[in-house]
């Protein structure tokens, strides 16, 4: 039999004044089970916890219940005076006789009424509550990111600079991501490779970090604090330890012709290649598909030159295996396919290309030595249209783009525009545009500098068709404003193409049990209080993988990111909430209606055996809740057709309880 | 014999994360609602079993009012999806059982919607005040 | 393989050779058209209006003559093909259209798009196969041909389904395989001026003329269409390089120059 | 009551099938129209127009004997707006009403030739008359 004790607060008059506090404790200590009934001006304060341990002691209790103000004011405080004298703290219940009572009502009559109901249904809650053991769970002090970007860089730099260790995956042969392909950034102008590469440096010569180039996510099983990742460290043919990047290699091998991804295939590479100068690591890699010794055992001419004997034609994948307590998904995003666009001629014409090849044009690095010519022919553009939007703001039933804004696209047009025409002033730069979007901090200010300083025409409406006839782009769109149809000759068309999560994000969110939205972006577990966390714990986001986002957004999400794995792998222990769902494994039909509903995956599937009436034993699948992955919001438990789900601290019983007595 | 007037009684059920603490802004601002609504805290409104419903009105309950988070804002991010689909089928079963629609509702109130707790119950309460006492689900022999 | 074949008023009057050429080529690539009983005029354009049943009643009845036959239906010219598309189309999925016009009909026998509908080319695509079209080619063709499709065949694209309206390949791929060389050009997917050319050709002719224009400067030689109504608008606003329709031009490559009547 | 501008917004929004709402604005249909020299209204204005209630200057215009029913508009709309259909709608609340045929058997003559397709004739029949 439960002993409950019963503490009544006035709070001052915020309770006593509009609830007869005697009345309350008259009619609550009438109730069964209940032991003791006492009121206190301040329960809250030092003396009343003082009251409520002694008569813990004195009375041996085995349950209290505070009528009070409302338990997320000070349900903690009591929790912890309970805890203190000796009671499990779940053992406590609240109930709230001040925002939702003496609070909102007048009549001291019914209110007082009102408060000796909430305090039987507390009294019949406690009644049922269960002595509950938050659960704690050790943490495994390394973070894995998936993504060597911007944002994974970042992210793994500010991890590794509060003293933890963390290792970045990227499947590339090198880091770097999107960014080392920028050429200039906005709105400062700085050069994209100026501000990336000595990050990429850092981050390889940090201790702490490691890098896994070439390589990918194979696996993953565990929960927060408890990962175990399979990586899949892909063969480059070439020994990273001794390859010193010398590059002779990349010269001398014999297949040239193979398109150059780095530069968008507007130039090619050699089948052995280093993806570019200042690529981290500097090693080596030989592209297999394209290889004359892989593929028919004819060359091995690479071999013969590396003075550091480095080349490996046997070399196979490496299956790597490593525990990691968080896992941060910086996988980024790229442009979309513009194979449906061809009414701007782009699978028809050289000379209509991507913002992202324009980058590459205009890159000193790049296939054209940083000169502005155009692919088809290498002439310079005398006139250049960019058209924005290309894939953005879709509807979803023209099934072609994206429904959502890109968000860089007007900027990094803006940037293009003016570099133009900085470099190349005889250019007719004409931009057209939907709406130009400049939220940032001196993006608007840089966008009118670009339209008013550097003569860019700015055209508000839309490119409807673009024919190529003899090397001459004939553009034809509608100037809104003017409300004309224009018809441009145009020598280049750069398109704004939407960018869409990379191909890799859903296979990996897969993996990491983390949720996407339709566009396959991660969701966060909350879209404005924590955007940086996905729902499932121990998973973080950074960068383009949660949604589009520019350098500086990214930069500062990838520190968001870095500190809350920080936060969670300084600790030793994570304490998880006991109020967790969990399984009458007799009761389980091994149906599966927990496991689809639950939204942190918390639930698996386990064979067990078990002993029938009849003495013999069956092997049956039942559930099984993981109570750190658990956050108990109880959708199981309603979901659960045989009523072997529970929820701890919500049991079904204690509802039932609480609601016959507020019907009583 | 004189049959007493008996106050309508109404359970409401609250998310821990949203409608809990607008219920408590509510209280803060000392905005004034009826005294017949009861509050049961949940932690997420897909914790609210239907049989939760059924056991109120079984127990002389004469309106059930469920309040979570709004749509896109769970805390738990999809449990108020599930309240929805789950309350839609369960209210027009109670029609069908003769309770009427107007003795349940669930309402999205956010923790900052105190205001709109308080205009919620008022306006509650007097729909369910309107429709009298229910007595299609009640169970007399749970009475004392 | 056998197919309801509805040939459509204009192919039975100003287009003969598109009907004849059709229907040679089809029996040396051994499919069997056969045609239509008593079929009507499809009306030469799909209105899009929701209340109007009536003008698009001889598309059904063609679609229903097809489903009774147990046939897919094939049309050769663009427009009867666009206007049999899109009815087939709103039948299976506009409910309301589709129990206005089956309660219109009412013979008994309700339509829901059960016809599979193809283009011509579609067939030489989907069910002949263009390498089977290959090996009957007698007389390759060796001249620069520019394909061009007008809206009809392709759009709206979310119906017809042709193939990307936006580059459409199709005819090329014919014109490959009767060993002629494709020549692509950015008006091969634009409109002629369509039927304003009876309310304004100075219009129609704009339109026209832009289109050849684009094909002769890509280096086409000939531009081969679907539509009678294409041909008749280049050809008349001075197309000063041959317009045939693609049958013609398959009549070409399969029979010779005698078939030429 | 409605005014008759709405009634006529009504049933051209009816008889399209046309959400004008979803248009964003971006100018794609006028900038890829076929006929856009020709007309005094464009395609994005008759969307527009139709979504104001403005309609009135639309049916007076010549703007709707314009359109080649092309459909490149359709195709070609970002936000799936189908503009051609809201011109055939708003030609069609003009040719609906008695006497307003855009084309009468008078016309016919002057214009034929031996070579024009009676698809041409019917085509055009079925666009601008009743």
């Amino acid at each position: 039999m439960q002993r409950i004790g019963v503490f009544i607060c006035h709070c001052g008059s915020n309770i006593a004044a509009t609830v007869d506090t005697s009345a309350v404790v008259n009619a609550l200590s009438a109730e069964p089970g209940v032991v003791c009934a006492v009121d206190y001006p301040y329960m809250c304060s030092a003396s009343g916890q003082d009251m409520i341990k002694e008569a813990i002691k004195e009375k041996e209790l085995t349950g209290i219940v505070i009528c009070s103000c409302s338990p997320r004011m000070h349900e903690a405080t009591f929790r912890k005076a309970a805890a203190a004298a000796g009671l499990n703290p779940y053992m406590v219940e609240i109930a709230n006789i001040r925002e939702q009572c003496s609070w909102v009502h007048k009549d001291k009559q019914t209110a007082t009424e009102k408060a000796i109901v909430l305090g039987r249904a507390a009294i019949a809650k406690v009644s049922l509550n269960t002595p509950l053991q938050p659960g704690e769970i050790p943490v495994t002090k390394r973070a894995l990111v998936i993504g060597g970007g911007i944002a994974g860089i970042q992210t793994a730099l500010d991890i590794a600079d509060a003293g933890f260790e963390v290792d970045i995956v990227e499947k590339k042969p090198t880091i770097g991501g999107k960014m080392a392909q920028l050429d200039k950034t906005f709105p400062t102008l700085d050069c994209a490779a100026c501000i990336l590469t000595p990050k990429m440096v850092e981050a390889s010569q940090n201790e702490k970090i490691r890098i896994y180039s070439y390589s990918k996510v194979e696996e993953v099983s565990g929960f927060v604090g408890n990962f175990t990742v399979k990586i899949r460290k892909k063969a480059r043919f070439v020994d990273e330890n001794k390859c010193t990047g010398c590059g002779l290699c990349t010269e001398k091998c014999p297949v040239k012709n193979v398109p150059n991804e780095f530069n968008l295939g507007m130039d090619s590479r050699h089948a052995v290649y280093i993806p570019f100068a200042q690529a981290v690591p500097k090693v080596a890699v030989i592209d297999a598909d394209y290889c004359r010794m892989l593929k028919d055992g004819k060359c091995g001419l690479c071999s013969k030159i590396c003075g550091a004997g480095a080349i490996k034609y046997d070399q196979e994948d490496e299956i790597i295996e490593n525990k990691y307590g968080a896992i941060v998904a910086a996988t980024g995003c790229e442009p979309i396919d513009l194979d449906k666009f061809d009414e701007f001629a782009y699978s028809k014409s050289k000379d209509v290309i991507t913002s992202l090849q324009f980058e590459r044009l205009m890159n000193a690095a790049g296939p054209t030595g940083g000169v502005l010519l155009r692919p088809s022919d290498n002439k310079h553009p005398k006139t250049i249209v960019f058209v924005q939007c290309v894939g953005s703001r879709c509807e979803a039933h023209a099934k072609k783009g994206k429904e959502y804004c890109s968000k860089i696209c007007c900027m990094y047009t803006a940037k293009h525009a003016m570099l133009t025409r900085e470099k190349y002033p005889d250019t007719d730069v004409y931009v057209f545009y939907i709406d130009v979007r400049t939220p940032g901090k001196n993006f608007d200010e840089f966008y009118r500098r670009v339209a008013e300083e550097y003569g860019v025409h700015y055209i508000k409406g839309m490119v409807g068709k673009i024919c190529a006839e003899n090397g001459t782009l004939k553009v034809q769109a509608s100037d809104l404003l003017a409300d004309k149809q224009l018809h441009i000759d145009a020598d280049l068309v750069v398109l704004a193409a939407a960018i869409e999560p990379d191909r890799s994000t859903r296979p990996l969110a897969t993996m990491l049990t983390a949720s996407m939205d339709t566009n396959d972006f991660f969701t966060e577990a909350h879209p404005k209080l924590r955007p940086v966390e996905s729902p499932t714990a121990g998973i973080f986001l950074s960068g383009c993988c949660q949604g589009p986002k520019d350098i500086p957004e990214t930069v500062a999400q990838a520190g968001a990111a870095a500190s809350k794995v920080i936060g969670l792998l300084c600790k030793d222990r994570l304490t998880a909430n006991p109020c967790v769902a969990h399984c009458d494994e007799m009761s389980c039909n091994g149906c599966s209606t927990c496991e689809n509903v639950c939204p942190y995956h918390a639930v698996t599937y386990i064979e067990k055996e078990f002993r029938m009436p009849d003495r013999t034993t069956k092997i049956r699948r039942v559930a099984q809740v993981n109570p750190a992955v658990c956050q108990g919001c109880g959708a199981c438990t309603v979901a659960c057709p045989s009523k072997a789900m529970d929820l701890y601290g919500f049991s079904g019983k204690q509802i039932y309880a609480e609601v016959d007595a507020i019907c009583r | 014999m004189q049959i007493e007037e008996k106050k309508p009684l109404i359970a409401a059920f609250c998310c821990n994360w949203c409608s809990y603490a607008g219920a408590d802004l509510a209280g803060n601002n000392r905005l004034n609602y009826p005294d017949n609504v009861k509050i049961i805290r949940v932690p997420c409104s897909c914790r609210v079993d239907p049989t939760f419903i059924l056991r109120a009105f079984q127990r002389g309950a004469d309106g059930v009012l469920i309040c979570g988070c709004h749509p896109g804002d769970c805390h738990y991010t999809t449990g108020n999806y599930y309240t929805r689909r789950r309350m839609t089928l369960l209210f027009s079963m109670l029609e069908y059982l003769g309770i009427e629609k107007e003795r349940t509702r669930v309402e999205w109130v956010s923790a900052a919607e105190g205001a709109k707790f308080a205009q919620t119950v008022n306006e509650f309460t007097a729909a369910v005040s309107a429709l009298g006492e229910n007595r299609r689900l009640e169970d007399l022999r749970c009475k004392e | 393989m056998k197919f309801i074949y509805y040939p459509g008023c204009t192919l039975k009057n100003k287009a003969k050779n598109f009907d004849i050429d059709a229907r040679n080529c089809a029996k040396i690539l051994g499919f069997e058209l056969i045609e239509v009983d008593d079929f009507q005029c499809c009306g030469g354009v799909f209105t899009t209006s929701a209340d109007e049943i009536a003008t698009k009643l001889s598309a059904v009845r063609a679609l229903k003559a097809a489903k009774k036959a147990g046939l897919p239906l094939v049309t050769v010219c663009s427009a009867c093909h666009n206007v049999i598309k899109q009815t087939d189309h709103a039948m299976k999925n506009d409910p309301v259209f589709a129990d206005r016009v089956n309660g219109y009909i009412n013979d008994g026998d309700d339509y829901h798009g059960e016809t599979k509908v193809y283009h011509y080319l579609e067939v030489l695509r989907d069910i002949t196969g263009f390498d089977k079209v290959k090996e009957k080619v007698k007389y390759p063709l060796d001249m620069n041909v520019g394909a061009y499709y007008g809206c009809l065949m392709l759009r709206p694209g979310a119906v017809m389904e042709t193939d990307d309206p936006e580059n459409p390949q199709i005819m090329e791929q014919l014109i490959k395989t009767l060993g002629g060389r494709p020549v692509d050009y950015g008006m091969k997917n634009e409109c002629c001026g369509g039927y304003v050319t009876v309310t304004d050709p100075g219009f129609a002719q704009k339109r026209s003329k832009a289109v050849y224009e684009s094909a002769k400067k890509a280096g086409a030689e000939i531009i081969v269409t679907a539509c009678p109504l294409c041909r008749y608008n280049l050809t008349k606003n001075g197309a000063d390089i041959p317009v045939l329709y693609f049958t013609q031009l398959m009549a070409k490559a399969l029979i010779g120059e005698k078939n030429e009547r | 009551m409605k005014d008759k501008n709405e009634l006529i917004k009504e049933q051209i929004l009816y008889q399209s099938g046309v959400n004008v709402r979803k248009c964003m604005r971006c100018g794609k249909c006028s900038g890829t129209c076929p006929g856009y020299d020709e007309m005094e209204y464009h395609p994005h204005q008759f969307v527009y127009l139709v979504e104001t209630g403005d309609i009135e200057p639309l049916l007076k215009s010549e703007s709707l004997y314009k359109c080649l029913s092309c459909f490149a508009c359709v195709d070609r709309c970002p936000r799936g707006v189908e503009p051609a259909k809201i011109i055939e709608a708003v030609r069609l609340t003009v040719i609906r009403q008695q006497g307003k045929n855009k084309l009468t058997p008078d016309d016919i003559p002057a214009v034929i030739d031996d070579d024009i397709p009676q698809q041409a004739l019917v085509s055009a029949y079925r666009k601008f008359t009743r």
